[in-house]
């Protein structure tokens, strides 16, 4: 006997613990490089954060010194107040952004997209929120009553529910999520913090490849079972950053 | 004829809150609400970034910067506050947990339908936020605007020429001017400011209104 | 000026707090009797609990003194283990359960289901959950791949997404909820212990009448913001219980 | 010819349990598992009832009676653990999070049906729990059964004659007999049990069986 299935298990890092002789799980990566190796061309990436309270700065860093070209990223503004995601821009690399707010939008968005050089993709923030969960919980598609009779629902399916009418709408699967977390152990269980949570659990639970930069790390344990937000089996790859606290709005 | 300013505008909504109401306050003049809000009344106010039980804005040196609220201006919690992520934050909107939504507008119509958010031109990139899911999910909607644009035009009207928020979903109107209810027999007047009359009311409006009884 | 909405709000209960003269936000309830006041004949009922872990045994017993019949119970178990489930079918006051493991089922509900005098929906654990939320939070429909292919699916509408087959599930709402808490304060927020939150969370959020009753109360304000489970939006009703722990399994 | 007992069919699946996998195991058979994963591995167990990081069962003086696992069985948590609802427990089930599953069956067929769930008698009331959940949303769903009724029928068919589970997901059948792949081609021998010879295994099974390549 002895088939093996080692190996398959894509989306979990271990390695092999010399002290204890055992094969542990452990997302911990070394540096930005490490966390976003293998982004590829055309990525749909996820990026955490409302306003800049939440959003990975460092991860988003890191991303204009990398080569993946021809990106979506999902993102619930357009950079206001960050300051990464509009030298991303910057870059030519984002060919069409997923959005619900994207004013006041930082000068190379405005530009690009008043040039046609950028798609700009326009959704209800709920809607926003919920076709990610969707795609975390494995959920195709679901009906809103949000945007019904609007022009964010022209050419969209519709249908009546008990006389009200809602819009059909899909799960918003991604390639890649960039997360922020207050702190995380090496399992990848994350608690945030503050209002720096919002979209962060829904987008962990909606990517091939769930990247989590982190202020803290925790011991294996320290994370009490019952306030852990998101669960490890979402995560990836942590790395830790001193990030600094977000500025005063 | 006065019109109410913006304070004003803000307080005469803040005294038709009751107490024990989850509220959801749009950006711009709605955020003056609270401000007004009788202090005997506990008032819970949701801000949709994942925040329930939102306190006053800090004085400077005690800001939490990880705390803002929907308008990305920083916040403090009140006691027995709790957050939450995105999507239980609109589940509680489009769920009708939300009593009241107070939003701005750049247009109500007799039917209860609203414009807010994009006012068409190319030279304004569109944006919704949360508007088309507070429109739709919470309990009440209720607009808080100016009665007429700059150059006077109505923003009272018969159908909205702006792209709607939501359709038939406003239940009155607060403006400088006064208190609508919208029915099903278009606007009625609830409530005038101070020397303005029915009268002087319906020539500033584009829409018909009649008399509460 | 001086138009009131006052009293509108018929889910929040408020109180005049005389020491301070402020009209304040009190859900807490006297008494078992006061918590279930207003059931009425044939409302849906859902019930908390997984087993009789986080099941809310003593508002259970309250239900059997009450008046109300024609009751349905959406509940994971068919009272497997509780004490006062079964009492609650031998009564004759409940019509349907919906469910999704009656199994093993307590003498009193297998003789009503064999002699047709009780209806019973099966329906998947995850699709009975997800129902549940999506009343909660304002989906009427959603689709899943559960039961897709199944004897579970049959008369259901399905479509396909990307060439797979998924079955459309609608929202379910109810007329009450009956939730068990480990603490809760005055405002309703609720924090629950171990496996004992189960469905109590989405199930909270799916009734107009949520019933809560929990072993602990907490002042306003000790309760971490960042550890509530179920925020005070979603509960009517507050009664302290000093139930006993679940039993040895 | 000395067909595998309980332990030993547990054991057969531990052992093909890579670190790292995040397993979810059904009601019966599949609940012994855990006491067979080498030592060495870290593999984290999901409990739908809203656990991840389930450990052993506690010795009684030690045992948290809010801690129950899908069989209503009292448990540990392991450090790492976490705890959560059922909607969110059946997102990483649905949502394709969970690396595997191993459920107990009343019989698995060559397309990959799998029938675990109703015998559809009317003496039995029908309950179904997780399972079809499970079999649809785990990324590999395996089978770990007896090879044959205590009739001598075989629970290895060409189509299933109960009710479906789930419909083609079974990758891997794991019996006290034999060790199976569902191929395009049919079920592939991938492993017997000590003494079994292939034809021996094929004249017990009612499905046509292939060597492994």
């Amino acid at each position: 006997m002895g088939v093996s299935c080692h190996g398959a298990g894509k989306r979990v890092k271990t390695r092999f613990d010399e002290p204890t002789g055992y094969f542990v799980i452990d997302k911990r990566v070394r540096n930005i490089e490490a966390a976003l190796e293998g982004i590829k061309d055309g990525a749909v990436i996820l990026l955490g954060g409302f306003g800049v309270v939440g959003q990975p700065q460092e991860l988003l860093g890191g991303l204009l010194h990398h080569d993946a070209r021809d990106l979506t990223i999902v993102s619930n503004n357009a950079g206001f107040g960050s300051p990464s995601l509009p030298l991303l821009f910057a870059t030519g690399r984002v060919a069409k952004l997923i959005c619900s707010f994207p004013r006041p939008a930082p000068p190379p968005f405005e530009e690009l997209y008043r040039s046609g050089k950028i798609a700009l993709e326009i959704v209800p923030q709920g809607t926003l929120a919920e076709r990610i969960r969707a795609a975390g919980c494995g959920i195709p598609a679901f009906y809103t009553p949000t945007a019904a009779g609007t022009e964010l629902a022209r050419g969209k399916e519709t249908r009546e529910f008990k006389g009200r009418t809602y819009v059909m709408e899909h799960a918003l699967h991604a390639d890649v999520a960039l997360i922020q977390a207050w702190r995380a152990d090496r399992w990848g269980n994350l608690i945030y913090r503050g209002t720096g949570r919002n979209f962060n659990p829904v987008m962990a639970m909606a990517a091939d490849l769930t990247i989590v930069q982190t202020r803290h790390l925790a011991e294996l344990g320290e994370l009490d079972p019952e306030t852990v937000v998101t669960p490890g089996i979402f995560v990836d790859r942590v790395v830790q950053i001193d990030s600094p606290d977000p500025p005063q709005a | 004829m006065k019109p109410l300013n913006r304070s004003e505008m803000a307080a005469r909504v803040a005294g038709d809150i009751p107490e024990g109401w989850y509220v959801n306050l749009g950006l711009g003049l709605p955020t003056l609400i609270p401000d007004y809000i009788p202090k005997d009344r506990e008032v819970v106010f949701h801000s949709e970034n994942g925040v329930l039980g939102m306190g006053p804005v800090p004085p400077k040196h005690e800001i939490d910067t990880w705390l803002i609220n929907a308008t990305k201006q920083n916040i403090t919690l009140l006691k027995g506050a709790s957050l939450f992520h995105h999507a239980d934050s609109f589940g509680m909107i489009r769920g009708g947990h939300i009593d009241l939504c107070v939003l701005g507008a750049y247009e109500v119509a007799q039917n209860g339908d609203i414009a807010n958010w994009s006012t068409s031109q190319n030279d304004v990139i569109p944006a919704v936020g949360g508007a088309m899911d507070l429109s739709a999910g919470a309990k009440r909607l209720w607009a808080l605007m100016e009665h007429t644009t700059k150059d006077g035009l109505s923003r009272i009207v018969e159908r909205c020429s702006y792209p709607l928020t939501a359709a038939g979903v406003v239940k009155r109107v607060y403006t400088n001017l006064a208190v609508l209810d919208v029915t099903p027999r278009g606007f009625e007047v609830v409530d005038l400011a101070p020397g303005m009359t029915f009268e002087a009311l319906q020539s500033l409006t584009s829409a018909q209104l009649s008399r509460s009884e």
